[in-house]
Order: C-alpha cells, then sequence, then structure tokens
C-alpha cells in the first residue's frame, strides 16, 4: 500500500491543484475568446488531479474504483458532446447544427454552442488522460513467462 | 524571427537525435522533452497560440505517460545493436536523400514561406465572427465549421483510453 | 453563405457515424450496469447500420452539409458528407460483415474478459470505416481513418498474450507511418491547392494539371494507403497482425478494414481527386500483381489456418488493386466486385477458423482432421468459402476474378492476365490443403469428443455462406445496375466528380 | 528551406524508427515523426508579419495567419497523444511478458 508522501507535500499539493483546476476551468471555458479551449483546459484540469494523486497515494483497492469513476466521466463527456451535436439532427436540420444564439462577440455567454462543447470535451479528455494514468501507473506485475 | 525559427528546428533535430542514441531511457524520455518544447516556442513564434497551449500541456503529458512506464519497467536500453542489416539502411538512406531531393523540388511549387495559400481559410477569416460568435477564429473552426473532425478527435481519445484499459487488463482470456 | 436547405432523405447519412458512435459512448456506463446488454446493443445497433445501408441503395447522389456549413463565394467552408455510387457499395459492405462478425462475437467472445470493452471498441472500428467511406473531406478522412486504425490496434492486442501483444505493437508502428505519410500528403496538397474539400481540390487540380508536386502527393498517398491496404512491398505487418486478432475481429481487419481504409480511400483521391494518368494506373496493376503473386507463394508454405487466410488477404486484394489499375469500366467494375466477394468469403473463412479454434483450441493444420464429420455446418460453409476464393464456377470469386482476367485481355495485357490466372490457380492448390487437412480425412485422436458450434456462430457463418452462392447475381442486368454499375460509374468519372458534387 | 528542414526531422523520426531495437526508443522515434508533422504543418500557415487568429479590436481580419493549419494540429496533437499513450501500454505489457524492451530478444523468447 503506498501511503504517499509527506504532510507538507500533501498541503502544498491541495493548494496547488485547487488553482491548477481553477486554470484549467478557466481555459475551458474563455475556449472561444482566448487560446486554449476544451483540450488544452482538460489536460490542465488532469494534471491537478495526477498532482493529487501522487502526493496522496492511493489503496490498490482504490485504484479500480477510480479508474472506473474516471471512464465513467469519460463516456458521459463524449456522450453529452455527441448529443449536443445530434441536436441540430433530431430538431430535423443538420448534424453539428449552431442552435444556440450567438450572443454579443467577446462576452462569455457567446459563439452558441462553442462554449458547450469545450466544456463536455474537457470533461472527457480530463477524464480520459488521468484514467490513462492511473491505469498504467498503477499496472500490477502479471506473470513473466 | 526568422533565425530564431531556424534556432529552434535546430535544437529540435538535436534533441531528437540525442533522444534516439542516448542509452539511458529516461534521459531520452527528457531529450525528447526538449524536442517537445521547443516545437511548443516555434509554435508561439508562428503565431499560433492555441497550439502552444494545448502543445505544451499534451507534451507534459506525454512524457509523465512515458516517465511512468518507464519507472514501472526499465531504464536501461540494454542493446544499442541495430534493428536491421547494414546495407538495408544504405539503401534507405538513399532513398530518403531521394525524397528530400524530391521534395525539395516540389516545395518550389507551393506558397513560399510566410504567404499561405488562403482560398478555404479568407471565409473563416471575413465571416468567422460574425457567422459563430467566436473571437477565436481557431475556436470558430475546431468546434463549429468543422466541429464534426472535433467529434472524431474526440472519438480518438475516447478510443484509445478504451484501447489502453483493454491492453492493460491482467486477464485477457477465462481459463 | 446563405442558410443551406436539407435535401430530402440526406438525413441519413450522418446516422451511420452518429449511431454506432452514440452507442459506444454510451456502451462502458451500461455494460457496467446490465451485463448482458452489450450484445444486444452491439447487435442491435449493427443491424440498423445494415438496414438503413441496404435503404441507401438507388439512392440519388447525395451531399451532406455538415452543421449547415455550405459554400461561400464558390468555396466550400465546411465538411461535405458524400454518397455516390461507390460509397453505397463499400458501406453495404463494412455494415454487412460488421453485422455478421458481431452476431459471431456473441458466443465466440465468451473465451475473452471483458466483453463491453470488446463491443465498445469494435462499434468505434465501424464507425471509422463509415466515417472514412462517407466523408467528403480529405482531413475528415483522415481523422475518422485513426479512429478505425486505433480501434484496430487494440482489438489486435485484446487477448494481451505475448504474440497478440506483439503483432499489435508492430502493426501499429506501421499504422502510424501509414498516417504519418498520409498526413504528409495532406499537408502537401492543402498548401497547393488552399483548400481541404475533395471534390474543390479535384476542381483545382483539374484544371492546374499534373507537376511534380502532384506526383509526390500521389508517391505518399500511395506508399501511405498501400500500408494500410498492405500491397505487397508494405504488407510485412499484416501476417501476424490479423491472425492475432480474436477470429470476428480477423474477420472485419481483413474482410474490410484493409479494403476501406487502403483501397477505397486509395481509389478514390487517385481516381476523383488527383485524376489518373497512365503512370498511375501501371503502377497500381505492377502493385496488384506483385502483392496476387507474392501473397499467394507466402501462402503455400503455411501450417497456421488463420496465417494461410491472412497471406491469401494480400493476394486476392491485389486483384481489386489490378482491376482498379486497368483503369477500364471493365476492370473497374470487376474490381470492385471483387471487393465485395474478397469481403464475403474471406471473412466467412476467419469465421470458419474461429469457429475451428473454438472448438478444438487450436489453428495448426497439422493437429486437425476430419472435422466436416464433427462440424458439419463449418465444414460445409467454409468449402463453399474455399471454392469462391479459388475461383470455381458458380461461386461469386469465379466470375470477379474472369472479369478483372477478360478486362486484362481486353486492354491488351495478356501478361497480367496470366499473372492472375496462376495466382487464382496457386490459390486453388493452397484450399485444397485446407480442405484436405483440416476438414476432410480421418478424425484424428485428441479431436474426438469436437462439437458444433453454438446456433449464432453457426447462424453468422451461414449467412455469409448463403451470400457466396447469392452475390453472382450481381452480374445479372436487373441487379447490376443498382450497386455495381453506380459504384464503377463514380470510379471512370474521374475529375468529373468535383463537379458532380460541388453542382455544376 | 524552412520546410526542408522539418522534413529532416521527419527522416530522423522515421530512421528511429527503422533502426531501433528498443520498444521505447521506436515509441520516442513516432513522437518525433508526429512533431515534424506539426511543425511542417504550423511553418505551412504562416503568414509574415501576420497576427494570432484571434480578433482585438483595431486588427483587419486579413492580416491573421492562416488558421485552418492551426485547427487542423490541434486535431492532429490530441490524435498523437491516443497513439502514444496505447502503443506505451502495450509495449509495457510487452514488458510484463518477456522482461525486455529488446525486439530481437522478443522474437528470440518467442520461438
Amino acid at each position: 500500500m503506498n501511503r504517499g508522501m509527506t504532510i507538507i507535500v500533501k498541503t502544498v499539493a491541495r493548494l496547488i491543484s485547487g488553482l491548477i483546476f481553477l486554470f484549467g476551468f478557466y481555459i475551458i471555458c474563455h475556449g472561444h475568446l482566448t487560446p486554449g479551449g476544451g483540450f488544452a483546459g482538460g489536460v490542465v484540469v488532469s494534471g491537478g488531479f495526477i498532482l493529487l494523486f501522487l502526493a496522496y497515494g492511493s489503496e490498490e483497492a482504490k485504484n479500480e474504483i477510480k479508474i472506473w469513476r474516471a471512464s465513467i466521466c469519460e463516456s458521459l463527456g463524449t456522450f453529452f458532446f455527441w448529443l449536443t451535436a445530434m441536436i441540430g439532427l433530431l430538431g430535423g436540420s443538420f448534424f453539428f447544427l449552431n442552435i444556440l444564439p450567438k450572443g454579443k462577440p467577446f462576452h462569455l455567454l457567446s459563439a452558441g454552442i462553442i462554449p458547450l462543447c469545450n466544456l463536455f470535451i474537457g470533461i472527457e479528455v480530463a477524464a480520459s488522460v488521468f484514467g490513462i494514468f492511473i491505469a498504467l501507473s498503477t499496472l500490477k506485475r502479471g506473470d513473466k513467462s | 524571427m526568422v533565425t530564431q525559427l531556424y534556432l529552434l528546428i535546430g535544437l529540435m533535430i538535436l534533441g531528437s537525435i540525442i533522444a534516439l542514441e542516448l542509452k539511458d531511457l529516461l534521459s531520452a524520455v527528457i531529450s525528447l522533452g526538449i524536442v517537445g518544447f521547443s516545437l511548443t516556442l516555434a509554435f508561439l513564434i508562428l503565431q499560433a497560440p492555441d497550439l502552444a497551449i494545448v502543445q505544451i500541456v499534451v507534451e507534459t503529458l506525454s512524457l509523465v505517460i512515458l516517465i511512468a512506464a518507464i519507472l514501472k519497467t526499465t531504464r536501461e536500453d540494454t542493446n544499442q545493436g541495430l534493428n536491421v542489416k547494414e546495407f538495408s539502411i544504405w539503401a534507405a538512406g538513399i532513398l530518403c536523400a531521394l525524397f528530400l531531393i524530391f521534395a525539395n523540388q516540389s516545395i518550389g511549387l507551393m506558397s513560399p514561406f510566410g504567404f499561405p495559400n488562403t482560398r478555404m481559410a479568407q471565409n473563416y477569416l471575413t465571416l468567422g465572427v460574425e457567422k459563430t460568435g467566436a473571437v477565436n477564429i481557431v475556436a470558430a473552426i475546431i468546434l463549429d465549421f468543422r466541429g464534426y473532425d472535433t467529434l472524431g478527435e474526440a472519438t480518438v481519445l475516447f478510443t484509445s483510453v478504451m484501447g489502453v484499459l483493454a491492453t492493460l487488463r491482467l486477464v485477457g482470456r477465462k481459463k | 453563405m446563405n442558410p443551406e436547405t436539407i435535401p430530402t432523405g440526406s438525413n441519413i447519412l450522418p446516422l451511420f457515424v452518429a449511431i454506432p458512435l452514440g452507442a459506444a459512448f454510451l456502451m462502458p456506463l451500461l455494460g457496467k450496469l446490465f451485463p448482458r446488454l452489450p450484445d444486444l446493443l452491439a447487435n442491435l445497433v449493427c443491424l440498423s447500420l445494415l438496414i438503413l445501408s441496404i435503404t441507401t441503395i438507388g439512392h440519388p447522389l447525395t451531399v451532406y452539409k455538415m452543421g449547415g456549413w455550405g459554400s461561400a463565394s464558390g468555396i466550400p467552408v465546411g465538411i461535405f458528407m458524400v454518397l455516390d455510387g461507390l460509397t453505397v457499395l463499400v458501406l453495404i459492405i463494412v455494415n454487412l460483415i460488421g453485422f455478421t462478425s458481431a452476431l459471431f462475437s456473441v458466443e465466440y467472445m465468451g473465451k475473452y474478459t471483458d466483453k463491453t470493452k470488446y463491443y465498445t471498441l469494435f462499434l468505434l472500428m465501424i464507425v471509422g470505416m463509415n466515417g472514412v467511406t462517407l466523408s467528403g473531406d480529405l482531413f475528415n478522412m483522415y481523422v475518422f481513418l485513426e479512429v478505425a486504425a486505433i480501434a484496430s490496434y487494440a482489438l489486435v492486442a485484446f487477448g494481451t498474450e505475448g504474440e497478440e501483444l506483439e503483432a499489435a505493437f508492430k502493426y501499429q508502428v506501421m499504422g502510424t507511418i501509414a498516417s504519418t505519410m498520409i498526413v504528409l500528403g495532406i499537408i502537401f496538397i492543402y498548401s497547393y491547392t488552399g483548400t481541404l474539400n475533395m471534390a474543390d481540390m479535384g476542381k483545382i487540380i483539374g484544371a492546374s494539371g499534373h507537376n511534380r508536386l502532384i506526383l509526390l502527393v500521389s508517391c505518399l498517398f500511395i506508399m501511405g494507403f498501400g500500408l494500410k491496404a498492405a500491397l505487397i512491398p508494405f504488407h510485412a505487418w499484416l501476417p501476424d497482425a490479423h491472425p492475432s486478432a480474436p477470429a470476428p475481429v480477423s474477420a472485419m481487419l481483413s474482410g474490410v478494414l484493409i479494403k476501406v481504409l487502403g483501397i477505397y480511400a486509395l481509389l478514390r483521391i487517385l481516381f476523383n481527386i488527383i485524376g489518373m494518368t497512365t503512370l498511375l494506373l501501371n503502377v497500381l496493376a505492377i502493385l496488384g500483381v506483385l502483392s496476387i503473386m507474392g501473397g499467394v507463394l507466402l501462402a503455400l508454405g503455411q501450417w497456421d489456418f488463420k496465417r494461410l487466410l491472412a497471406y491469401h488477404s494480400i493476394s486476392q486484394v491485389g486483384y481489386i488493386i489490378l482491376g482498379a489499375g486497368l483503369g477500364t469500366p471493365l476492370g473497374i467494375l470487376g474490381g470492385l466486385f471483387h471487393f465485395i466477394n474478397h469481403s464475403v468469403f474471406k471473412s466467412l473463412l476467419f469465421l470458419n477458423s474461429g469457429a475451428v479454434v473454438y472448438s478444438t483450441g487450436t489453428r495448426d493444420l497439422k493437429k486437425l482432421g476430419g472435422l466436416s464429420r464433427k462440424m458439419p455446418v463449418t465444414g460445409t460453409t467454409s468449402m463453399i468459402a474455399s471454392m469462391s476464393i479459388a475461383g470455381i464456377p458458380p461461386f461469386n470469386g469465379f466470375f470477379s476474378k474472369l472479369i478483372i482476367i477478360l478486362a486484362c485481355i481486353q486492354k491488351g495485357r495478356v501478361g497480367l492476365a496470366v499473372w492472375a490466372a496462376v495466382g487464382s490457380v496457386l490459390t486453388l492448390a493452397s484450399f485444397m490443403k485446407v480442405q484436405k487437412y483440416a476438414f476432410l480425412g480421418e478424425v484424428k485422436e485428441p479431436l474426438e469428443n469436437v462439437k458444433e458450434v453454438p446456433f449464432l456462430m453457426r447462424l453468422a457463418q451461414i449467412l455469409l455462406a448463403i451470400l457466396c452462392l447469392l452475390l453472382s447475381l450481381l452480374l445479372l442486368p436487373q441487379f447490376r445496375g443498382a450497386i455495381l454499375e453506380p459504384a464503377a460509374k463514380a470510379l471512370t468519372n474521374g475529375l468529373k466528380y468535383s463537379g458532380i458534387v460541388l453542382g455544376g | 528551406m524552412m520546410y526542408l528542414l522539418s522534413l529532416v526531422l521527419l527522416i530522423i523520426g522515421l530512421y528511429g524508427v527503422l533502426v531501433k531495437r528498443n520498444l521505447i526508443k521506436i515509441a520516442i522515434a513516432l513522437s518525433i515523426t508526429e512533431y515534424a508533422i506539426f511543425l511542417f504543418f504550423a511553418l505551412i500557415g504562416y503568414k509574415k508579419g501576420g497576427a494570432a487568429p484571434i480578433l482585438v479590436e483595431g486588427v483587419k481580419a486579413e492580416s491573421f495567419v492562416d488558421p485552418i493549419p492551426q485547427a487542423l494540429v490541434l486535431t492532429a496533437i490530441v490524435i498523437g497523444l491516443g497513439t502514444t499513450a496505447l502503443l506505451v501500454s502495450i509495449a509495457v505489457r510487452i514488458y510484463e511478458k518477456y522482461g525486455t524492451f529488446d525486439i530481437r530478444e522478443i522474437s528470440k523468447l518467442r520461438k
């Protein structure tokens, strides 16, 4: 069992990971106004999770659950992205139609479905990258032939 | 400006040669980091901040993944020998040289560096903000004009996570 | 940029991608909650896709503009989906093989763990292939090609035995190099034409004519897609990768994946975007003959059932490329007919091999024998498939090979015709070996207790065996006009493609 | 010239894929080929004196660099991440089975 690092590391990690999440969320939300977007922000958010994971360590039993949760978040993120794309089709129009009002440029709530898509992509990317990381780093040694 | 780009590309070439020739895998991965981060800087110089921000986080993450894999296994490249016979390297080298000469001749037919062919891009630049409401034109392209591509891209990531989880299963076949 | 109106009946086009995609995204969630659901869901999705693809027969040419983004000042802005004769043919074959493989998987994959992930990857592979087929945009085609390719890498490694992992690694390295070549080609062609839409590209290249850059791009595409299709100088990965996958996946890989990612994409680009020249046609014909002879000669010495089939895939794909490389309407028709036929009988053979492995646990021909008595359905269907692939009348393989050989002679290339005929004879020899050692003769001692495979596996094999017989009918004038001729016409139209798609 | 240098980088990567025996080295070499492709694509879209394609008050749209290659490279980078992750996980599994990353050793062990 991996008990993680010292209390100092844990405290610092907790403080910093909050900032990382905030930064990642900012990048995701402002994807249509500034550089960045769902992919970059999602990877940043997953970086925060990875920091916490490394600092705190975890019991082996919990890793399975963590991977499972990441997998669920990933499924839901992509599914909602798909649903956003489908709305146009279900409404009798084109696949991937930007149905929401465009709003005023330079405002946070503008550009129709773009911020929404960014959000879902962000969730998917954060979950999937974190999932890959735990799956790789907690791999048990199997049989050697 | 152009000089900086040349320097960065030179650094990338150097970094990749070092990454391929080092005996210690961990150092090789770090050298790969040199290539990736130089690429980030090159993107910044090329006025592509969107790419720079994605490249820097993705580079960090792929380094983390590679390092996690190496720490799980071994960091020594036990055999520096070649995988193929020597003459096939010569053959490949000649082919590559031919390719470079051929490419060099063809490059003359492309629009030269610094003057892109904006046949399709012109529409995006002039109509992008008006039609989509997104100020960041790259975001307008990836999520609206070519949103279908981005759905495919999200699918690729989803697929590879499924693939990673599938290949890392402890037991593949029921006994 | 005026708001686009939807052409009537074109709303089914995005469904080919959207339905399996939605199912794949939900699969990990639902699979955990209801363990039996993945089987049902995957089969329902594949069935509905098959039905949808059959309804596209006779559909007029349709262009679907993603997100309603049409053209501005004559230049396409968004991503187009294009449905023409060739697309219909490929869609039907992809979804047909997809459905039978899914049916076969229900029982077969019981031997492996984690069916949920298997079906997720399986559906994603179908998403990728349908996306490639329908795409009218070069970069979009690449993205979906990667979806299908990455899903197939993971599926090859699905058994997680050492050999399978190694084959998957090799396959992925080769596949990534192929993708690199393809992207490099896309970059060159984008810089030259300034657009990504295939029809628009065709227009510009048609206007400017061929030059060194176009030649370089064609080389890159032939190398890249040739690697994906495992044509002979680029075939090294296939004999390892295809046998390593679970049998229904082998059927998909050999049956449709190499053809959609390799042949279909290559032919579409070379004929409709770049425009065929005599040089390119000759290159294709030579690659075709090399693949025919190389594949079949390498197959002759094999004793591993699935590996033998994998080598024959190389050889049979050679016939398709040879037919297309003749450039005549008859040659293209024959090539496309062989495209369908090979998908059906090669998938059937891989399903047979899967059934053999399921029942006996081995795929070494020397250890098998007399299986026809113990497994009558598998034995009979494999006999039909073997006769089809060897080109014995009245099975479908005979007619397509005959057309290709006739087309060679018609074009005055008797040498090519001879090679094609010799390849066919050697294929017959190879499959006589399979039948003799695996299915006919005496039942060997350890195989006394072998049983026939479960119902769904038998059903999948019977469906494909019936198709082997029926597909010859496609040549009748009534049916030929429905599928084969529009498909061949899509290719023979050449650079007129851009005018047809963009309208006017 | 600039274009050619990025193609040289591509060839270095291909050389690594062809010649190296270590699975991780092959993964690294594939990453290098991908980087070369990204660089080449980004170079194609550069416009002399152009600005980043993000609208700011007072900048004309005509002076932006070409945004399409940027959007496409963005897609390609994420695809590259997916490929690398899958390749590395397969390599790790191979190490687990055979205890080495060397291709030659692995094919010897298999026989």
